[in-house]
Order: C-alpha cells, then structure tokens, then sequence
C-alpha cells in the first residue's frame, strides 16, 4: 500500500501513456487498414471476423465462467442461413440486412434449444457436451446434402449489398465488420457492466452462493448462451458473405478451439484482450506463413510460454477500455 | 503495435522490386494438418521439375520462382492466399488448392485480379461456373469413374456394387458418379455406407458389407484410407473387388495394405503405365533422389504442371496474367502422362483414363480410354 | 446373422480396449488435477513412433526383427514415453498449478500442437507402415472372423488394465494416488507427496496411452502424426461418459462408446430405414453422452459433486 | 415475522442428521443454535436456504413453505445466509459482491440499462450509493473497489454478511460467523450483529463461540444428536442440566480442540470435502 501512495502520479503518467499509445495505435491501424493492398485488408477482415467471434464467446466462458466447445456451431448457423437465403441454392436472394436479422433470430433460438439441455452439467461435463453439440451440427450439414449441398458447400453466394451499396470487395467488407466490432464491442462492454453482467461474473465465481443471492442461473446462463449465439451466427452470416462460399471444413472442433485459445491467451474477459489474443493467433501464422509447418510448431511452444508467463492472459481482465479511456483522460 | 509492424513490413517486401526476366508462381495446397502429406507431395512434384527447368537456364532465359504457401485446407486461409498471390505482381500464373472446397473460394478472387490459375479440384461443377482464367489439368471425377464402372460391369460381369465413401468433396463426387455408371449399365447397387474421413477402424462397415455379399466394392477415399480398407476387407474375410480412385495409386497403398491383402484390387487413374513411358520412370526416380522418399500419390500431378507451365512459357506472347492466361488455354503440350489440352472451359480435351490391377508388387494396366 | 453378431462384438472389444487404454490416462489426471490433458492423445501416437524408430535404431530393418526385439521396442517405447508425460508435466502444466483451472487444460492444447508439429517435421507428415507386432492368421469362428492381432491387443490391453488395477488399489503409490484424487489440499495436509503422486499419474497414463498407441499401430499396421487427436476426443468422451476420475468409469465408458459406434454403424440405417446413414454414427455417439450426462451428470460411475462439498468455487 | 420448523428432518440413507425438529423463530431476536459438532446445526442453515433437500417435514415463513423451493427462489423470499466456509466472488470487488444482490429486482431493466446509457448511469449511481452504505456499517468503505478475494481473512467475514444484508433480508443465517476470526475481531463483529436486530428481520446465528453467543442471543436452540435438546434464553440454556450433561460437561474439551482445528483449517483457506 505504502510504495502505491509514494508515487501516485507517476502511476498514472505511465497509464495515461500506455493508453495513448494503445489507442493511437488502434486509431491508426483501423484508418491505415484500407488504403493497405488487398491481401492486407483480407487479413484484417479475418481478424476482424475472429474478434467478432471472440467477443461473443466471451460472453458465456469470460463472463459467466462456461466453458463452451460448440461455439462454432453458431457461427455455422449464420454462415449456412446466408448461403442459403442468398443463392442459387434455393434461388433465394434475400437482402442482406433482412438475413443479418434471421440469422441473429436463429442464432438466438439456436443457443437457447442447445443451453437448455446442457446448463445442468457443470465445468468439463458441460465443455464435452458442447462439443459434442458442435460436432453434432457439423456433421449434420455435412450430410443433408439436398439442402446444405454436404461436404461441396454452397457456392456462388450473392454479394452483400446494403441500401444498393455493394459489400463485395475486401475494403468493403472492412467496414461492414469495423461497423460491427465496434457496434457489437460496446454492447457487449454495456452488458458487462449490466446488473445481468455482474451477475454472469458471480456465477463465474461460484454458481452456487450466486444462487443463494437470488440469482436464477438457469435463466443468467441461458441469456449468455443466447447474446453469444447470436453474436456468433452474425459473424457466420458477415462470413458467408464476404467468403461466397461455405463448406463444413470452415466449421471444425478446431476453429472453436482456436477462439477459445484466443480469449485465453489474450486476457480472458476483457475486450482488448480478445484483440491481442487475435492478433497473436491470427495474425502471427500469416505473418510466418513462409516457414509452412514451422509457424505451426512455433505457435504451439508460445502457447504453452505464454501461459505460464501470463496464465491469466497478456491484458489483466482489470485493463479493459474503460481504464484506457479513464488513463487517458486521468481520471 | 506488433500489427503495425507486421504491415509496414508486409508493405517493404511488396514494393522490393523483381527481376524482368523472371516469373513467379504461386502454388497453394496444405502444408500443415492432417492433409500436409498431399499437399507437399504435390508441391514437391512440380519443385522437381521447375529445378530441372531453371538448372537448365530457363525457358527463353526466363527462370521459374517458386511462390510456396500453405492454405491447410482450410477455405479462409485459401483466400488469403489468394490475396497474396493477386498482390504480388510477379505471380503470374498460380497452381491452387488441392481441396475442391478450398478452390470454391478463391477461384472468384482469382478471377477478379485476372490472375490464370491451374486447378487441382477434381470436382466437376468448378469448370460449370463461367470462370475464364481457369484450366483443370486433372482429369475431373466424371472421367475418373466411367472407366472402372464399365470395367465392373463388362469384364468383370459384376451385378451387384457397394459404395463406401468418406463423405468429403472428392470421396463422395467420385464414388456417386460410380453409382450412376453402375447402375445406367445395368448393375445394381445394394448399398451406399460413410465412413469418416478420420476413421481407421472399417470391420463394423465391413461386416455389414460381408452381410450383403456385392460383387464390387467401390471406395471413394483417399490414402491411407484406401489401405487401411483394402487390408481389413481382407482380414475379415468379404469377398468381392475392391476397386479405388487414384489415391490408390502408390507403391504406399501395397505396402501399407500389405501384398497379400491387395491382390485383385483396381485402381482408376489418369497416368499411363509407369514402364509404359520413360517420362514417368525418369520421374520417380528423379523424386527420389532429390526427396529421398519415394514419390507422393499426387507429385506426378505436380511434375506435369511443370511440363505444361514449360509449354505455356514457350508459347506466350508475353510475360503479363493476360497473356499467359491466353498461353495456358492454348497449349498443347507432351507430358509425362500424355499429350495435354484444354476445352473451352478448361477442362482436358481428352482426359485419359486407365485402370490397373494389383498384381504382386505392381500395378498391371488391364484397360484403358 | 450370428456371425455378425459375434464379428460385431469381437470388432467392438477391440476397440473398445484401445480406447479404454486411453480413456485411462484422462481419468487419471483429472482425478488428481481437475484438468483435461488435451496432449493425452499425442503420447499414443508418440508410443507408436517412439517403438518404431526405436526399433529401426536397434534392429536396422524392421522386417527383420524377432519377438524379443519387438517385446523390447515395446517395453522400452511405453516406459520412454512414460518418462516423457513426467517431464512434459513438469514443464508446462506444473508452474500452472495453482493457477486458473483452464491455463493448464490450454497449456496441454499448445503442448498437443507442438508435439504433433514436431512429429511432422521429423519424421514427415505422411502415414508410415508399422510392422505388426503379432503374426496375423485368421480364424473362422461360427461365421465370424477373429484374428490373432485382435486377440492379442484383447489379451494386453486386459493384462495392462488388471495390472494398472491392482496398482492402484493394491500398492502404496496407488494409496498415495488415491488419497491426492480424494483431495489434494488435505492430501497435502496430511504430510503426503502430492508431486509424487501426479508424476506417477504422468507416468502411468501416458505408459498405458503409449501401450494403446503401439497396439493400434500395429492392429492397423499404420502409423501419423495426427492419429492421437481423433482417437484422443474419443477416449476423452468415453472417460466422461464413465465420470471422468473413475477409473472404472473409464474402461466402462470405453467399451460402452465401442459398443454404440458398431451398433451405430450396424443399426442405423437398418433402424431408421435407411434415413440415417452409417454418416451419423459419430451424431449417435455423442446424442448417447449428452442423454447419460442428463440423467447422470456425473457420468455413469462418477462421484456425483455436491455443493457445499465444492472443493473449486469457480468451475474454471 | 416468524420461521417456523416443524417435525423437520434429513437423512443420508440410513444416516439420520436432523431428527424430528420443531421450532419457531421470531422476528426482532437474535437466536443462536448450539451444538457439539455433528448435531446438525450447519444442516439446519442449508436446509433453510435450500442448499440441503428436506426429506420430511416442513419449513415456512410466514406460513408459506419453503422447502421444495428452488434455491433462488428461496433467496428472493427473503432468505439471505452466509457459509461455514466464506464463499464470496473473490475477483469481484468489494462493492460488487454487493451490487450484484439486487439483479433480482433489476434484471427486467438489463436492456434499458444497457441501450439507454442515461438510465444506466442513474441505476449504477444508485447501486453504488445504497451498497457504499452498507459498506460504511462495516467499516469496509475502504475497500469498497478492492478484489473481494485479496481482502484479509476477518474483512472478507464481514463482507460476506454485508453481502447477505445487501440482499435487504427478512431471515438472515449466519453460519460460524466468527469461525477464524480473532479476539478483536470477534468482539467486532459482535458489536456490528448487535446492531441488526430489528424487528422486521429474524436472525439465526451458528456458532461455536459460546462467548458470543451468550452475549449476543436473545434465545438459544440446543442441537444434540440431529434432535432439539433445549431451547430458552442464554440463562435457562446455563442453567439446564441436559445441555451440561450432554454438551457443556464431558466433552467440552473435546470440543474446543474440535473447534480451533475446524478454525485453523478456515483460516488456511481450505475448502476440504466434507463427508456428512
């Protein structure tokens, strides 16, 4: 305590740079992105798309404390609703808004059918079941053949367009997912801060004492798993459609490990943290892409350091934007 | 902050200029995953015969970089990929995707960027969808099922079929055509059984199969699936033809399945007898001097794409996507596996096909078209 | 039809013991460490490398080796890989012990890609043949086919539990083991080496695992890099279906999922009329879990956790 | 305001813990139980807040029964209790592990909360204010933004009941209050719980400490065995042979040696399982 009270203002000198350079940092990136060549804007769509998925995992392992395998099931969700409704398939071509709004709805239906059956089982009971759920659904696109066209996929999905803009090319594709990072991360950042947040982080410490305080888990873990499907699924839908094509193998175990390894390592519960952990996992294979499966064994051994250096993630859940801003204007 | 690196770095490399008188080629499958085995395989075939071309001094004086770049099957990382080759001015012809699926995705990028690609997808509908910057060296699955379904049914006398595929893009498009063959000639099919594609354990499959007695059992799946079937088909007993897609087509699917248990199998191929031609022996041997393995089911695949970019690059006009794109429809050119060339769409004029038989170690040729 | 039966059954056991192997290892750990060890996989594929290549260095030419070679390569492969999860725990799962309960189970995930990455590099992404550690003859038994490679892996695989069984309830280390699963902190309390008895839990899971790996390797007489990781997600669902910390929960869960797999691959077309393919048997295994988990959520032999007996506040 | 027992009781298969207990607590009085270890004293605070089924008999407030109710359930009737072993949401702060108690009230606004930020701000304001004061009573402003679970030992005791009050309780169960705690500390909290007694809230304290205890109570009930022994005024219970007999006399040494392991054991921040 005596050593904090020493130097207060040089406490928050440095946090007051840190946050201006986190900040600029992001400020500029976000502007630069787009007049980058394409290849560049692809690799910040994707990234973009995995913080999307990664803010709404978030919600039910960060906040409510559930480990959730299946995440990927959602996203599936979403990208197949697209490609369905916006096709050749089914010679469907809905707007895209109009299908933005049936995927977030089925998405939400989606998580609650599969987080009734499975929000009885605790921890690892509940990660296998979820998995198994992710599973479940990926194998069933991958055989109803007649409508989901099974292991081909569906093709030639229709560009997105929203009121006659065309949403196709890389750069346009940008600032739709900007739009929604940003829109979705400051929901979700009100969320947090909630009465129902508060009560996801009490069920995370201890489901049974949040019980004894009043809170009807069931009905907290259910409006978790349902704002994060639906998060979810409106990342599979933004997927499908900058994508233009979708197929089960974008729907593995593996991608839902990924997002889960992407929290974890960037700072589970907070936002920036997602970001960072993004960044590492997304970004630093393309960057060594060059060295083909090396980058993959290099991936795996900083996994493993970096989290035993930082178990709890490279940003603290405590560093979230609200700090930065507060930093930033030293308050 | 590590972001901003990574980008003004990314930018460096892109503007560091490129000699005139060389071309690169982009060649994108998995190099990483469970499907690296291929991918590198394949990428090795066609390094082989480009080191011979540059050792060479080139064609004309143009000399042949290799752009390498692992897209593990995945259809995300095939578009960047994608994305990089389109950036990357001196990319001018690419050899993609080993995965249909992953091909869905990124030949409209290709496309838009007018950059001409070679195909690797055996799935029919990829030449269906009006892309001009596109050929399909590889004979597409229709051709590669007719042959053996003819076979079964006239030389075999076969009346009965059981497909078994492994529910993905190739396994399933190539066994179905199988089935329509079969079936339009007369045969009956009794039964279509998936498997996964990670499964390694066949004899509850089997036994079900052993139950229905067919005459042929057609496997559509990839290596080392096909061995691993082949010997337990033999180990439990079921007694029918087992016949495979190319991927059997390696001294691999012998030996793993082990001599005894594969005799009598046939494998549909697009590639002549090896001592049929002295192109393909000189090229299993060079592959194994320089790998020091011996040579993956898909390299010679890889090896003719070297032979048919040597006949673009004597053939174009000029060096730009535009015209190697017009060079690459164009050629006709002598490989390994035949004389090449490609239709309107891009798909192969004439897609040979062969069928071979397991006899001891080797592959006997008993039919072809 | 009967000798599909008995073919069925016979198929099922042997992978059911495979898997059972395995499954033995996950209960292991989680009983004394509350983590899942996604790398459990890894080592048996590392098992079936490790006897390969060990046999290559000492024999030179597989196919030349005799029985007492290849009992050694076995022996010597599983003690290795043994010896292996004791430092692989040691590095990267025991700084994180007193940590959140999903650094370690993530720490195991990066240890899994590395593991495999490296296989891959080494010893090249493709499957290798493996030599069969049995002589294979067949035998016909009432219209079923048996053969001697199933009915060896049957025979170790039951020699390997039974040992590992009477270990545990009958030696002193197995006391040790017990007492820590009970519960590490009053373990701890009562003067007993907890870090004793997770090495031996890191020795002996992926032993048995490496054991499992090897008799797979040679039953299929193949060999990958990424053969651990579908049998391991296997594995790893039987020993939840058991209840993940019992260790007969892990063997019943085993042979249970084997059983569903074949009756799934048998049954289903036939039971649905052919709506549901042999595709969706991996869809049955899974729909059996989750409806053993709703009814037991614990599993089939696992300690049901009451609240106030929590030994974790926060699940991870 | 009253809590009524009657002809209560729990068994584990053969094993009967709470045997047939009647007994009414009334609003306005602190009520202490006793007990060796083992009687069912702790049984008795779980079955009320419903961490425990009851297996016959009943339990009601104010005539409406509780047992069968889901925990939550029974929270929001007004049942706040406390643990043997502190169970507060450690990387909460301290203010948080208060706010959160009025998410039953609160949780139908969420939506308004978060898409009308002037509304959000209003609600916090008031959440923070109302909680700050319950801090204050115990002397915990300080630590008001401190994570709950780096707290010292004796503030997270104290956090835990302001917790408990947060919930606006018409039952509060104190289960081992003191358990841990210090002389002065002990004196403390004594101090403080005097302080809550209020005629709309009935308070029921578990403890080993007989100090406290007799000091603070009102009434006491006697457990021996899972069955009801007495129950009376601190005096009475002084006074009455049966609990010496039984309770106070031959094995009360036994006991405290019992009581200061199950202290130490707490303060080391175990959560051993416990077998019952």
């Amino acid at each position: 305590m005596s050593s904090a009270i020493t130097s207060p203002s040089a406490k928050t000198q440095a946090l007051r740079l840190t946050a201006f350079l986190v900040l600029t940092a992001m400020v500029a990136l976000i502007v630069a992105t787009p007049f980058l060549p394409n290849y560049y804007i692809r690799v910040a769509n994707s990234l973009l798309i995995y913080i999307l998925l990664g803010i709404g995992l978030n919600i039910v392992i960060g906040y409510a404390g559930l480990l959730d395998l299946g995440f990927v099931a959602f996203y599936a969700v979403g990208a197949y609703t697209y490609a369905l409704l916006a096709s050749p398939q089914l010679d469907l071509h809905l707007p895209f808004l109009v299908i933005v709004c049936i995927a977030a709805f089925l998405g939400m239906i989606t998580g609650v059918l599969l987080g009734i059956p499975v929000l009885k089982l605790r921890g690892d009971y509940l990660a296998i079941v979820t998995l198994g759920f992710g599973e479940i659904i990926r194998i069933v696109i991958n055989n109803v053949d007649w409508l989901t066209g099974g292991p081909k996929g569906i093709a030639r999905l229709d560009k997105a367009s929203i009121l006659g803009v065309d949403l196709a090319r890389p750069v346009e594709i940008y600032w739709l997912l900007l739009v929604t990072v940003l829109g979705v991360g400051l929901f979700v950042w009100r969320l947090e801060r909630s009465i129902l947040g508060k009560a996801w982080a009490a069920i995370r410490e201890d489901q049974d004492a949040a019980r004894g305080i009043g809170i009807n888990t069931t009905t907290a873990k259910l409006a978790a798993f349902a704002t994060s499907a639906t998060i979810g699924s409106i990342a599979g839908t933004i997927f499908a459609a900058s994508q233009r094509f979708v197929s089960p193998e974008s729907f593995s175990l593996q991608e839902s490990v990924l997002i889960v390894l992407m929290i974890v390592i960037g700072g589970i519960g907070n936002i920036l943290g997602i970001a960072a952990g993004a960044a590492i996992l997304i970004l630093l294979p393309e960057m060594l892409r060059e060295l083909a499966e090396w980058r993959i064994l290099f991936l795996g051994i900083l996994m493993v350091v970096l989290i035993i250096v930082r178990p709890a993630g490279i940003v603290p859940r405590s560093f979230g934007p609200e700090k930065l801003i507060r930093g930033l204007f030293g308050k | 902050m590590k972001l901003a690196a990574t980008l003004c770095l990314g930018v460096a490399l892109i503007a560091s200029p490129s000699l005139a008188e060389e071309i690169s080629i982009g060649i994108a499958g998995p190099l990483s995953g469970p499907q690296a085995y291929f991918g590198k395989t394949w990428h090795n075939g066609f390094q082989l015969y480009i080191d011979k071309l540059n050792a060479a001094g080139g064609v004309n004086g143009v000399t042949v970089k290799v752009n390498q770049q692992d897209d593990k099957a995945d259809p995300r990382e095939g578009t960047l990929v994608a994305q990089k080759f389109c950036d990357d001015e001196s990319v001018v012809i690419g050899l993609v995707n080993f995965n249909s699926g992953v091909a869905q995705s990124t030949l409209p990028i290709y496309e838009d960027c007018t950059l001409p690609t070679m195909s690797f997808g055996s799935n029919p509908d990829l030449t269906k969808q009006g892309y001009k910057f596109m050929v399909r060296p590889v004979a597409n699955d229709l051709a590669g099922a007719l042959l053996p379904a003819e076979y079964a049914l006239q030389k075999l006398g076969a009346k009965t079929a059981v497909i078994v595929n492994d529910k993905q893009v190739f396994g399933q498009g190539i066994s179905e055509i199988f089935g329509k063959n079969f079936t339009a000639g007369g045969g009956k099919l009794l039964d279509t059984l998936a498997i996964a594609p990670t499964d390694v354990d066949f004899t509850s499959v089997l036994a079900q199969i052993k139950a229905k007695s067919p005459d042929v059992i057609y496997v559509g799946a990839v290596m080392p699936q096909l061995a691993l079937f082949a010997k337990q088909m033999h180990e439990q007993g079921v007694k029918a033809t087992l016949m495979v897609p190319d991927g059997g087509y390696t001294p691999d699917f012998i030996s793993q399945a082990g001599e005894a248990n594969v005799q009598g199998t046939m494998v549909a191929i697009q590639v002549p007898p090896m001592d049929a031609s002295p192109a393909i022996s000189e090229f299993a041997k060079l592959y194994k001097e320089k790998f020091g393995e011996e040579a993956g089911p898909y390299s010679i695949y890889g090896y003719v794409q070297g032979q048919i970019l040597e006949g673009i690059l004597k053939s174009t006009k000029g060096l730009s996507r535009e015209e190697m794109n017009e060079a690459l429809h164009a050629v006709k050119v002598d490989t390994a596996v035949g004389t090449l060339e490609f239709d309107d769409i891009g798909e192969l004029k004439v897609a040979p096909s062969f069928l071979y038989k397991v006899e001891g170690k080797d592959f006997k040729l008993v039919s072809s078209k | 039809m009967l000798g599909t039966l008995i073919q069925q059954t016979v198929n099922a056991l042997t992978i059911g013991s495979i898997y059972a192997l395995i499954a033995l290892g996950y209960t292991m750990v989680y009983g004394v460490l509350r983590m899942i060890n996604f790398a459990h996989g890894e080592m048996f594929m590392l098992g079936a490398y490790a006897a390969f290549f060990g046999l290559t260095l000492v024999v030179g030419e597989i196919g030349s080796a005799g029985a007492f070679a290849l009992t050694l390569a076995f022996f010597g492969a599983v003690v290795a890989i043994g010896f292996f999860g004791v430092g692989v725990e040691r590095l990267a799962y025991k700084p994180l012990r007193n940590s959140t309960r999903l650094a370690p189970m993530l720490s195991s995930l990066g240890v899994s890609l590395t593991l495999v990455t490296g296989i891959q590099i080494l010893a090249g992404p493709q499957p290798m043949m493996f030599p069969s550690f049995f002589p294979t003859t067949r035998y016909d038994f009432m219209g079923g086919t048996i053969t001697s490679v199933q009915i060896g892996i049957l025979v170790a695989a039951f020699l390997l539990m039974f040992a590992l069984y009477t270990l545990v309830n009958r030696s002193r280390m197995g006391i040790i083991v017990r007492a820590v699963s009970e519960s590490r902190p009053t373990a701890q309390l009562l003067g007993i080496n907890v870090n004793l008895a997770i090495s031996a839990v890191f020795f002996s899971g992926p032993l048995l695992g490496a054991a499992g790996g090897i008799l797979y390797a040679s039953y299929y007489g193949i060999m990958s890099p990424t053969m651990g990781a579908v049998i391991g997600l296997k594995a790893f669902t039987a020993a939840i279906l058991g209840g993940i910390g019992s260790i007969p929960g892990a063997m019943l869960g085993a042979y249970i999922l084997a059983f569903v797999e074949v009756g799934g691959t048998a049954l289903l077309p036939v039971v649905t009329n052919g709506v549901l393919g042999t595709e969706y048997r991996d869809v049955l295994s899974f729909v059996i879990l989750i409806l053993v988990l709703l009814v037991k959520p614990a599993g089939l032999l696992g300690e049901p956790v009451s609240e106030e007996s929590m030994v974790y506040k926060r699940e991870f | 305001m009253t809590l009524v027992f009657s002809n209560l009781r729990k068994q584990y298969g053969a094993n009967v813990a709470i045997n047939d207990v009647s007994t009414a607590f009334e609003a306005g009085m602190i009520h202490g139980v006793i007990g060796p270890n083992g009687a069912g004293k702790s049984t008795l605070i779980n079955m009320t807040a419903g961490s425990y089924t009851v297996s016959a008999g009943s339990i009601s407030l104010d005539g409406r029964r509780l047992d069968g109710m889901k925990k939550y359930e029974i929270a929001n009737a007004g049942i706040a209790r406390t643990y043997q072993n502190i169970r507060l949401f450690d990387q909460m702060t301290a203010i948080e592990n208060l706010e959160v108690c009025a998410y039953p009230s609160e949780v139908n606004h969420t939506w308004r909360e978060v898409f009308w930020p002037p509304y959000g701000r209003a609600r916090a304001k008031a959440r923070r204010e109302s909680c700050m004061e319950i801090l204050q009573f115990f002397g915990l402003e300080r630590y008001a933004d401190v994570e709950a679970g780096s707290l010292p030992y004796g503030r997270q005791r104290m956090l835990e009941i302001a917790r408990a009050l947060a919930m606006k309780p018409r039952v509060l169960l104190l289960d081992e209050p003191a358990a841990g705690l210090n002389h002065h500390e002990t004196a403390e909290l004594t101090a403080k719980l005097a302080e809550l007694r209020s005629p709309d809230r009935i308070i029921l304290v578990v403890e080993h400490d007989m100090d406290l205890v007799m000091t603070l109570c009102d009434r006491i009930v006697v457990m021996h065995h899972g069955k009801l022994l007495f129950q009376g005024s601190p005096s009475e219970v002084q006074a009455s042979s049966d609990v010496q007999l039984a309770y106070l006399g031959t094995d009360n040494d036994i006991d405290d040696i019992r009581a200061a392991a199950q202290d130490r054991r707490a303060q080391l921040g175990i959560r051993a399982r416990q077998r019952s």
